[in-house]
């Protein structure tokens, strides 16, 4: 509790997010449980990091201290800038129309009253919902409400966004046009994006660097730039045989580990 | 007179442990409605109320048999029970209510545009003081409006309103009388001055109607309790308000103050006499500032069934007594 | 061996499947205001027939036709009115300093782990106190007067209002706190968008609840603080039951479960139209 | 340009954005029962203060070291325990009842939406009503006694418990039916396994709102009637009033606002462990 | 309301499920939606059909519809037997933990006590759950919720078993197991199954029929047998090759629509 126990942090610069062997223990004494270990990351600003992994590997956990909202457990976490977290489930205030969502995000920037539902429902265009701004959170399907966070997001114009599984649950048409859209979303904002997702050719097609986590205590056991030339094509051959090569990183990783231990036997 | 001497049952008897039904109280913890009624092989079980209208409540829808009550709520029993429901078998205490007012205030004059506690609005010292202002030709409407103000309140609450120089006074009946005056009020009227006699009735005994038809013995038996707490009274008024004051601490939990138990005991007077006629009257008064609950069909001809008790009384040795 | 076949838009509308679990909004518009008038007119047969036995005589317990009348009678007098108007305004002024009382009260324990955990019990605590034992300090602090109902009147409704914020936060969603977090919203901007809008129903059962004790708090300070010049409900129903008037104090009750139920029916609404709009109504 | 840099193990305690926005399951066990009691110890000091001032003399107002010694006088006395036995076991016999008859109607109401639409607003409009204007009835139904206490205590507390059951019903996910429908529980089932347990918190919160109602109508109900050397605190509060003992009156108050708050913390455990083991408590 | 309107439903047998010019239409009047329209399938008992459709083109609804939570506006739905639906949303009951609901929709059942606990473990160590069973929903990840409602909905025994995007949150590895444990559960009970999804390779791995829904409103607008031999393999060329076939069917049909009208513009 002292103050000098902690030095002062040092500035990062806009956008950048440096992980310093960050663990996370949930629960204490024998209910403790260590969710993730002495993770280091560096995250240049204005990168674009897609996270691969494991289900319950600590990929969700990991995105919520970067966004603030839990504390490591041990190790610090620096972050310049604001931080937006697309959560992985929509969480849409159910008081709200669409419209309304994505304004609060807005409002709470101190953006003013007419410019607010202008944008707003541009970027729910954008997202493909121009038709259902006025619909509530239950009147839409489950891709909608993703979309509809995914809009909102978007519209926090922060200098790092956390995005957890933003398009599982889109068909592959509508998640291609999603994809479009994040990447030139980002050329324009050139924010630093943190993006987990399940789908390698998706982290391919996206990411300038690809992060791959193993579980039980979740840690990062792989990372790869990638270099393509934007704009990338999801269904090409080179995005396929990149995904391929992940892939088969990860299985490969999975293997020289006890399998009962990686998998929840 | 033939006919059965014994009447086995409960007798259920209610008062307040308020020093106007001292009868009450003095005859329960000296145990003389234990012995009367075991004689009668009657049980008495007895029971301390706080609101006339729960009394009369349970009285009318038979939870209750006898009880020692004010006259405002003998009349409202009698009447909205159309005159069948109870009756008067004894009188039990007389005097104890005042106009106690503050500092200052020494005549009727003085009383205009000040407030004033009575108990419950159309209450009989609520009566008593609207009545005596109409003689004193000054206006008090029924709510707190007029020359004087009068504002219906708990004879507790009173007393500490005018502690707290809320009010300027009450019309109220004892032990709250004393109460005012040992807060630094002074006696304005003291209603006695106001009835022939100085005698008016401030409590009454009333037995259900269905209760007196059925088990005279019992009654009979309670009015020989009732007499002697009265004679007690009457022959040793130390020993009987020590009887009250314990069975009211045994009731309340709280100690009553000596003095101010002495002073109120000054105030009253007990007697068997019903007082039949300032009854009458009071129930006029009512009726003449509008606040009577409504007219009796019979002007209160069956109110008062004094027979039983005046067998007693000349058994006893002492005077009849007139409805 | 047959299997059990069902066909779902044949079925009858009592199959059991089809009975919602809970209510849904209803089309016909009448039917809210239909169905409490049946009830009541349920209640006035049971009671007409429990009178109709004899089993106590009529000035006990009155028969409804007697006390209809009464109340028929009742409101043809101008005085009935006033102090209609006057206890109403007290109600509403008192509610309304309840509201603000309450809410600040609510809002202040719910954010804070401290004063939860100190005040929180002391409210419920002082919730559990009758009305009369405020009286000796409602007049020793604001003397015999509109004051003393007032804070009366508060100390009945402000814990129950306090309550329903404490609830209504409580059942929040953690992830609209982390969802307010991430949008930047802290102190009373996240209470603004995100805490009050959700803990929305949860409070208005709160203050429905606390209109029932403002008012039932009320009645017992108008039966003990008269205020010159004024009559209100509360004397009138004491008047009532002093005098043993049983129509006449049935009557004044019919008055007060009439403004109860009116109240209710104001904050249902209120309240199925927040669920409607949160898509709380379908099963 | 200096962009704002955030480190977010080092920020001390009290950064805005570590305080948590509801409050985190304490670790130090004595907390929850030491914040109460603080908060009994600040309102003493206040008090206290009032009192040094000599603004009323102190047989009005009279301070708390008078009063704690005039509680302190009464805890030696059996007959202070007696009464505190009779009541509290009137107060846990009319609370369980209430809980039965709240509970049942609660469910009743929130399964059935002509029900609830007819006798919902009836039950508020009933809770509207002060204790006392129950007492003729009570007597009249029950006779003098026990009974009658017990009726003016439902009375007072069924209905809070009943809106418990109807606000947690209320607030239930619509996709908790939708599962109970689908996995095949109807009716009874459904309630038992998805809805009662699902209203819950509601259903505590009604609860201890039940609780003070139930004890508040009991202070009124044991006016109505005392068997000599019988008393119960109800009276004895009552007679301290009229007795205008103002020490023993606030030592009454004391006993049942610390009564009040030992509930209260009760039932507030029982609501943080509900909220703990759903996950509610994290912000 | 009178008895005659309503014709006696024709039995079908255990596992059929049969709509007849199905429609659905939410709200009235002029806030009317139609979200369906005139859709007929016809379900063999024991058939594994996939759907995949864009996203908000009803196929949500059409398994609510299924399941019996939802009445068509038109039309008819007639289904033998129980029916079994995991929801979009894991939709897990917070105060029970994992093994709990899993055993609430074995006693709900009526399985006894002793057989229920089992029975629960058993599953959610097929599930990869087993170090988790006594974790409260709360303390699971995403996939791992959904992993929870995919074992009790495997638990319900029924005749008919509706997965809406049962496995939308897992990555590939996992997800690859979850297709080998539906399969063999589905060959020991021989329910019927209707799975939604968005990844058409799922969806030519596990179905016998796959069926293309279009939205605006809701149709089915193609559908394809399968009769490749099992186990099929995801990675594989023939079921990339039917993936891509069926993919490609998909973007036709949008093409052959406005888009404007397909996407919701
Ligand atoms: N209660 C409702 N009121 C109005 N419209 C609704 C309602 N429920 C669903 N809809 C509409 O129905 C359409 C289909 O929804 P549904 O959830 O069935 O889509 P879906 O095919 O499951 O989509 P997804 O793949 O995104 O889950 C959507 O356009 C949605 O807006
Ligand atoms: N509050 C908690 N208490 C205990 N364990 C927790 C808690 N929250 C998360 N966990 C555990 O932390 C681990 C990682 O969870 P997390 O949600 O970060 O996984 P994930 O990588 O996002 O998985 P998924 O892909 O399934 O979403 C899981 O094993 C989970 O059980
Ligand atoms: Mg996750
Ligand atoms: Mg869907």
């Amino acid at each position: 509790m002292t103050l000098t126990s902690s030095p002062p942090a040092p500035a990062v610069e806009r956008g950048r997010v440096r992980l310093k062997g960050v663990g996370k223990v949930f629960g204490s004494g024998s209910q403790a449980v260590t969710v993730l270990q002495d993770t280091d990351l560096d995250v240049r600003p204005g990168e674009f990091v897609a996270i691969v992994g494991g289900s319950g590997c600590g990929k969700s956990t990991l995105l919520t201290m970067v966004a603030g909202l839990e504390k490591p457990t041990s190790g610090t976490i620096e972050t310049g800038g604001k931080v937006a977290l697309m959560f992985q489930e929509a969480t849409l205030l159910p008081w709200l129309t669409a419209t309304q969502n994505v304004e609060l995000a807005l409002r709470l920037q101190g953006v003013d009253k007419a410019e607010r539902r202008d944008r707003a429902r541009h970027l729910l265009q954008r997202v493909r919902l121009g038709r259902y701004v006025d619909l509530r959170p239950h009147e839409l399907s489950g891709g909608m409400r993703q979309r509809v966070a995914l809009a909102r997001v978007l519209a926090q114009d922060a200098a790092v966004v956390c995005m957890d599984e933003p398009l599982g649950a889109l068909d592959a048409l509508t998640r291609d046009q999603m994809h479009d859209l994040i990447e030139d979303v980002w050329l324009e904002a050139r924010f630093t994006a943190l993006f987990v997702t399940h789908n390698v050719r998706e982290a391919v097609r996206l990411a300038d660097r690809a992060i791959l986590m193993g579980g039980r205590p979740g840690r990062i056991i792989h990372a790869e730039e990638n270099t393509m030339a934007r704009p990338r094509v999801m269904d090409s051959a080179p995005v396929a045989a990149a995904a391929a090569g992940l892939t088969q990183r990860l299985k490969d990783e999975v293997a020289s580990h006890d399998e009962s231990d990686y998998f929840d036997i | 007179s033939s006919g059965p001497t014994v009447d086995a049952g409960p007798v259920r008897i209610g008062y307040f442990p308020n020093i106007t039904h001292a009868p009450g109280l003095i005859a329960d913890a000296a145990g003389f409605f234990g012995t009367r009624l075991a004689a009668a092989k009657a049980t008495p079980t007895t029971s301390s109320f706080n609101a006339g209208p729960d009394v009369i409540q349970a009285l009318l829808s038979g939870s209750l048999d006898i009880a020692y009550i004010g006259p405002n709520p003998t009349v409202t029993a009698y009447v909205q029970s159309k005159g069948a429901g109870v009756r008067v078998i004894a009188g039990s205490t007389s005097g104890g209510s005042s106009l106690v007012v503050r500092a200052g205030i020494n005549s009727a004059a003085d009383l205009k545009g000040k407030k004033f506690a009575t108990p419950q609005l159309g209450n009989t010292q609520d009566v008593a003081f609207r009545y005596w202002l109409s003689t004193q030709n000054l206006t008090a409407t029924k709510d707190g409006g007029g020359d004087v103000s009068i504002l219906p309140q708990a004879n507790s609450a009173a007393v500490q309103a005018f502690k707290t120089g809320n009010i300027d006074g009450g019309w109220v009946p004892e032990p709250y009388w004393s109460s005012l005056v040992k807060a630094g009020g002074h006696v304005l009227v003291d209603e006695r001055t106001l009835w022939p006699g100085g005698r008016f009735v401030t409590t009454n005994v009333i037995v259900r109607t269905e209760f007196l038809t059925k088990r005279p013995l019992a009654v009979q038996a309670f009015l020989e309790a009732h007499l002697d707490a009265l004679d007690l009274c009457a022959a040793d008024a130390g020993k009987a308000r020590g009887f009250a004051a314990s069975q009211i601490k045994k009731i309340t939990s709280q100690t009553p103050d000596a003095g101010s138990l002495a002073a109120a005991w000054g105030n009253l007077a007990f007697t068997a006499d019903p007082l039949a006629a300032t009854l009458r009257q009071s129930a006029a008064n009512a009726d003449s500032v509008g606040l009577l609950v409504a007219k009796p069909t019979d002007d209160f001809a069956s109110l008062w069934q004094l027979d039983p008790l005046n067998a007693v009384l000349l058994a006893r040795g002492q005077k009849a007594v007139a409805a | 061996m047959t299997s059990p076949t069902t066909s779902i838009s044949e079925r009858r509308p009592l199959d059991p499947i089809d009975v919602p679990a809970r209510p849904r909004p209803t089309r016909r518009p009448g039917r809210k205001v239909l169905a409490p008038l049946l009830a009541v007119v349920v209640l006035l047969a049971v009671w007409q027939g429990v009178v109709a036995t004899g089993w106590r005589p009529d000035y006990l317990l009155p028969g409804p036709v007697t006390v209809l009348a009464e109340l028929g009678h009742l409101v043809t007098l101008p005085e009935f009115w006033a102090a209609m108007a006057r206890t109403l305004s007290r109600a509403l002024t008192g509610f309304a300093l309840a509201i603000v009382i309450g809410t600040a009260i609510g809002l202040a324990t719910a954010g804070s782990a401290l004063l939860r955990a100190s005040i929180g019990s002391l409210i419920t605590g002082l919730q559990t106190m009758p009305s009369v034992v405020w009286f000796p300090l409602a007049i020793l602090l604001l003397g015999l007067g509109e004051g003393a109902i007032m804070l009366v009147v508060v100390l009945g409704a402000a814990p129950s209002i306090a309550n329903g914020v404490l609830l209504g936060v409580d059942q929040l969603p953690p992830s609209y706190f982390r969802l307010g977090r991430v949008l930047g919203a802290q102190g009373w901007t996240l209470y603004r968008h995100i805490v009050i809008p959700g803990a929305l129903p949860a409070y208005v059962s709160g203050l429905n609840q606390g209109w029932a004790f403002a008012w039932r708090s009320l009645m017992a300070g108008e039966l003990l603080v008269v205020i010159p010049g004024t009559a209100a409900l509360g004397n009138r129903l004491a008047f009532a039951q002093e005098f043993a008037d049983a129509p006449g104090l049935m009557a004044y009750m019919l008055v007060i479960l009439i403004i109860g139920m009116i109240a209710d029916q104001i904050f249902s609404a209120w309240s199925r139209y927040l669920r409607r709009t949160r898509g709380l109504t379908q099963a």
